[in-house]
């Protein structure tokens, strides 16, 4: 697991985990990009990361993933992160492809829902909290 | 004494109280109107462990993280 | 649609398309890389294409893409791919990640069944056709 | 006269032959042994579209492809 301050730098990543796993012997290997859409008139978004508690779900997710001999990896940006830059690379590696396309998208969507990162809009310099984009981890409501 | 933390977009500085359970900090952190609309939301981790139940013990100096919605990627 | 002689260059590929999209404003890249694992003691696989039919299947993929707001892109190699080498990489761009994930699983699936490209072993430097492994395409048997 | 070609592993020369419709080709090729193995496996371009009736009418310099099962990727 990486976090960066900042945008991240897709390419070197992209390469950095193909190298890694250059004679492991996996068949497919499928990236997930997350790139920031100019919309709303934002410049950036921002994110804050609860690390702990990120590592243990990434934990879970390699555990997962090696049950099915398969290998994941990602990369999230930490703090301001500009239009048409990216904040979030993933990626399955697995001999088979099937195991791959099943996996990023469980991966992905996992991430989307339980991930304990914080998205704010950047709007003239000021940090809004994404309230309408954003999801209830699993458990939530337990001190209410 | 356990310490209690508010994560991401609460803007609350951590808050130290005496608490047994976590039925003893829910009922704490609804005293606070500036959670009310937080709390509802809200999962939450012991020791940076996601938790599930109310009754879950507590000893002194357990951190407890309030973890508003997400949206990560 | 990209076909090289011989192995991907797979870092300069996922680069380029990245480039090519930097500012059309897709929140979601996914490239699926596939490379030649070392199985049944082949040296390579090696690629016959048929590039005419290959072109109009790709046509009508970037058709279909369009209509959900998407691109597809892909290149393919031709000739003997050594393993650990990469013969294969698709990706699609979308501005939302949901139609990205089901459109990376479904055109990779259906390049595997329907693009016009025979694989071989290669062993011993003889090309052996990968009869078992292949699929008909749909419509097979219409002259039987 | 229409031409039909080999793709692939099947590594036959092409070859010109009279037909007016698909139906003429199929009657033509099964009379081919070295195609036996091959005919109910694959599928058929007609000028690089594809194609499903055998009842196509073809014209004079037609271009038939014969593909055998596939496995790119």
């Amino acid at each position: 697991m990486e976090l960066y301050q900042g945008s991240l730098d897709v390419k070197a990543i992209f390469g950095r985990w193909l190298d890694e796993e250059a004679t492991s012997n996996y068949g497919a290997y499928i990236p997930f990009v997350g790139t920031i859409r100019a919309e709303d008139g934002i410049e950036a978004l921002s994110f804050d990361i609860y690390e702990p508690v990120l590592q243990k779900w990434f934990e879970e997710w390699q555990e997962k993933a090696a049950a099915v001999g398969a290998v994941v990896k990602m990369a999230h940006s930490i703090g301001d992160v500009p239009v048409h830059t990216s904040s979030y690379v993933s990626a399955v590696f697995s001999p088979k492809r099937r195991v791959a396309l099943e996996l990023i998208d469980l991966f992905v969507e996992d991430f989307k829902a339980n991930a304990p990162i914080w998205k704010y809009d950047v709007k003239q310099g000021k940090r809004i909290y994404a309230a309408d984009r954003s999801t209830p981890m699993s458990g939530a409501g337990l001190l209410s | 004494m356990v310490k209690v933390e508010f994560l991401g977009p609460i803007g609350k500085a951590p808050i130290e109280i005496e608490a047994l359970t976590l039925a003893d900090v829910a009922a704490k952190l609804k005293e606070d109107t500036s959670l009310t609309a937080w709390l509802d939301k809200c999962a939450v981790a012991l020791n940076d462990t996601m938790v599930n139940e109310l009754s879950v013990a507590l000893k002194d100096g357990d951190k407890i993280s309030i973890l508003p919605p997400v949206c990560g990627g």
